[in-house]
């Protein structure tokens, strides 16, 4: 894929915006269509993207296979920790009211952050490993 | 003004919704891959292109308007790229194109 | 025949010559393509049943990764498949549960009609108000502890409300379950990394009894 | 004949179910197998949306001036069913990986043939 020029040039110009618009429908979630799932996956799109066109050694050294394997455990370990902290704080498991007085918002954003880490971290493995067998061929 | 602005939508619509149709004929009638590519390619720029400035005409209000805009940028950087890619991948696999003086086509009775 | 029951009927014409096509074709790479228009035909008729977060992950998700995954597969596996001689019983048995289906339909409530069990029910209603009430209750009120006056959230997207805060709990569930997909996914995969491209040469690959594929 | 229009959609959603039932069914090769799934569940998505959907209601965002909204429940029910459905789906895919390096070949009554061999 290293002479495609004009695929390069378009990959380089569009995939900002495709993980500006993950983070937009990661935060939008709230008032518009949108939530952690739907921006964990638009976000290993575009990581999907960059590692298709630049090939997998760019895409590796750009997010680092080891750093991908935790962050499939970090979210889960995030959505649990907000329910811990609701429970030390007096409510019920994962009840966001504890967390405070706008306690649902910032529960809500946390918990979908942590869906996107690790719905966006899965995707991102399973490209690598993937793309890894295919580059052992 | 709305009424200017809601017949002017319809007026950029309804052309792109028949350069839809005009690429989706072309994409059956044409005798290879080439020129069925040609007419893929009408539809997605040309077609989608006047059918969202059509939208943003007769959108309520300028936010609605503003994202039909981005995403009118979107489709005119990814689909000429999409029809190169697909192009370029085809030619260098070796499919090489029907030239004129290569006699009939594909299908008999078709002039090419 | 209001336009968007023709909209709607086009939809399912679309989708439904899509899936037959699926079903009739040999080549493995036309039917991945065939599989991510048909995810977006859905999302597109989604869109048109008034649910677009849900358009927006069947988009996101079927159109999107499903493909790049059925691809990547067959980069990797690089099958055609064999044309094989199809038994009949298999057509009966789909005739039959089809007809058993169509018959169980017919007293199911009309499509978008108001008075459906499901839209008259008052814990739809629960829902609908506890978005947009704002959120004055002192602290402590625990979310979905009496259903019966309501709960205030105060975010307007009902759907990531419901999904996040009264069904937290099942979220999280499915999350873990992502989170073991991905790893069930990296131990079957990491696994080819030790072992020799080459397969016909048998050294121990399971211990005690020969390979099946020496 | 009941109204036919307002059952039109249970009736082609049960056509797409039993097409992916057919493919999974009839087809030997495993890839169009997990295929056929994906279409059975897409299917499924489809039924429950059907159900959820009211005349005349927008999206279930409450905004000022809609009064009607289509059923929430349903949304979120599927929602979680579709990221489900593709963790299953990337699971299947990985053992096709695997068995194709076993046996050499992704047609089911080849694999099976192998077996009773062995």
């Amino acid at each position: 894929m290293k002479n495609h020029v004009i695929l390069r040039i378009v990959t380089k110009l569009l995939i900002p915006y495709i993980l500006l618009y993950a983070f937009y429908v990661q935060w939008h979630g709230d008032f518009g269509p949108g939530g952690g799932f739907q921006a964990g996956v638009i976000f290993a799109a575009g990581i999907m993207l960059y590692g298709l066109i630049f090939g997998l050694q760019a895409a590796e050294s750009a997010i680092r296979p080891r750093l991908v394997q935790s962050g499939v455990a970090l979210g889960l370990l995030l959505y649990i920790g907000v329910g811990i902290a609701s429970m030390l704080l007096g409510g019920g498991f994962l009840d966001y009211d504890a967390l405070g007085h706008d306690g649902q918002h910032h529960g809500i954003l946390l918990v979908e952050t942590g869906v996107f880490i690790t719905v966006a971290s899965v995707m991102i493995t399973i490209f690598y490993s993937f793309a890894e067998l295919i580059r052992r061929q | 003004m709305d009424g200017v602005r809601e017949v002017l939508g319809w007026l950029c619509i309804v052309p792109g919704a028949m350069f839809c149709v005009i690429g989706g004929i072309g994409l059956l009638r044409f005798p290879e891959f080439y020129s069925r590519m040609h007419a893929a390619g009408i539809t997605d720029t040309l077609g989608a292109a006047l059918v969202l400035i059509g939208l943003m005409f007769q959108s309520a209000d300028w936010t609605v308007a503003v994202k039909l805009l981005v995403i009118l940028f979107f489709l005119y950087v990814t689909s000429p790229t999409a029809a190169h890619a697909l192009i370029h991948a085809a030619y260098t696999s070796g499919h090489d194109p029907l030239l004129a003086d290569d006699g009939p086509p594909v299908q008999e009775g078709d002039k090419p | 025949m209001s336009g968007e029951q023709l909209i709607d009927i086009v939809l399912l014409a679309l989708l439904a010559s899509t899936a037959i096509a699926i079903a009739r074709l040999r080549n493995l790479l036309a039917t991945a393509m065939l599989t991510g228009i048909f995810s977006l035909l859905g999302a597109c008729w989604m869109l048109f049943l008034d649910a677009p977060d849900v358009a927006f992950t069947e988009a996101a998700v079927g159109a999107g990764m499903s493909t790049i995954l059925i691809l990547a597969t067959l980069c990797v596996v690089n099958a055609e498949e064999k044309p094989s001689r199809e038994s009949p019983i298999a057509l009966v048995a789909v005739l039959l549960t089809g007809g058993v289906l169509v018959y169980g339909t017919l007293d199911m409530p009309s499509y978008g009609d108001r008075e459906a069990p499901a839209t008259t029910n008052p814990i739809t209603r629960i829902y609908l108000d506890s978005a947009n009430a704002p959120v004055e209750h002192e602290e402590g009120h625990a979310a979905g502890s009496d259903p019966g006056d309501g709960f205030a959230v105060g975010i307007p997207n009902t759907v990531t409300t419901v999904l996040a805060s009264f069904r937290g709990y099942d979220t999280m569930g499915e999350t873990a379950v992502i989170f073991t997909a991905g790893l069930g996914v990296l131990m079957v995969l990491a696994g080819a990394r030790h072992r020799r491209p080459d397969p016909s040469k048998e050294i121990d690959l399971k211990p005690g009894d020969e390979g099946p594929s020496a | 004949m009941t109204d036919v229009l307002g059952l039109f959609n249970y009736w082609i959603v049960i056509v797409l179910m039993m097409t992916g039932f057919y493919i999974v069914i009839a087809r030997h090769n495993l890839i169009k197998k997990l295929i056929g799934l994906s279409v059975f569940q897409v299917s499924v998505f489809l039924l429950y949306i059907t159900i959820g959907v009211v005349d005349g209601g927008t999206a279930p965002i409450v905004a000022e001036g809609y009064e009607v909204y289509s059923n929430p429940l349903t949304s979120v029910l599927i929602l979680t069913a579709i990221v489900v459905g593709v963790a299953t789906i990337a699971l299947g895919l990985a053992l096709v990986v695997r068995i194709q390096e076993e046996y050499g070949t992704i047609e089911e009554d080849e694999i099976q043939a192998q077996d009773h061999k062995a």
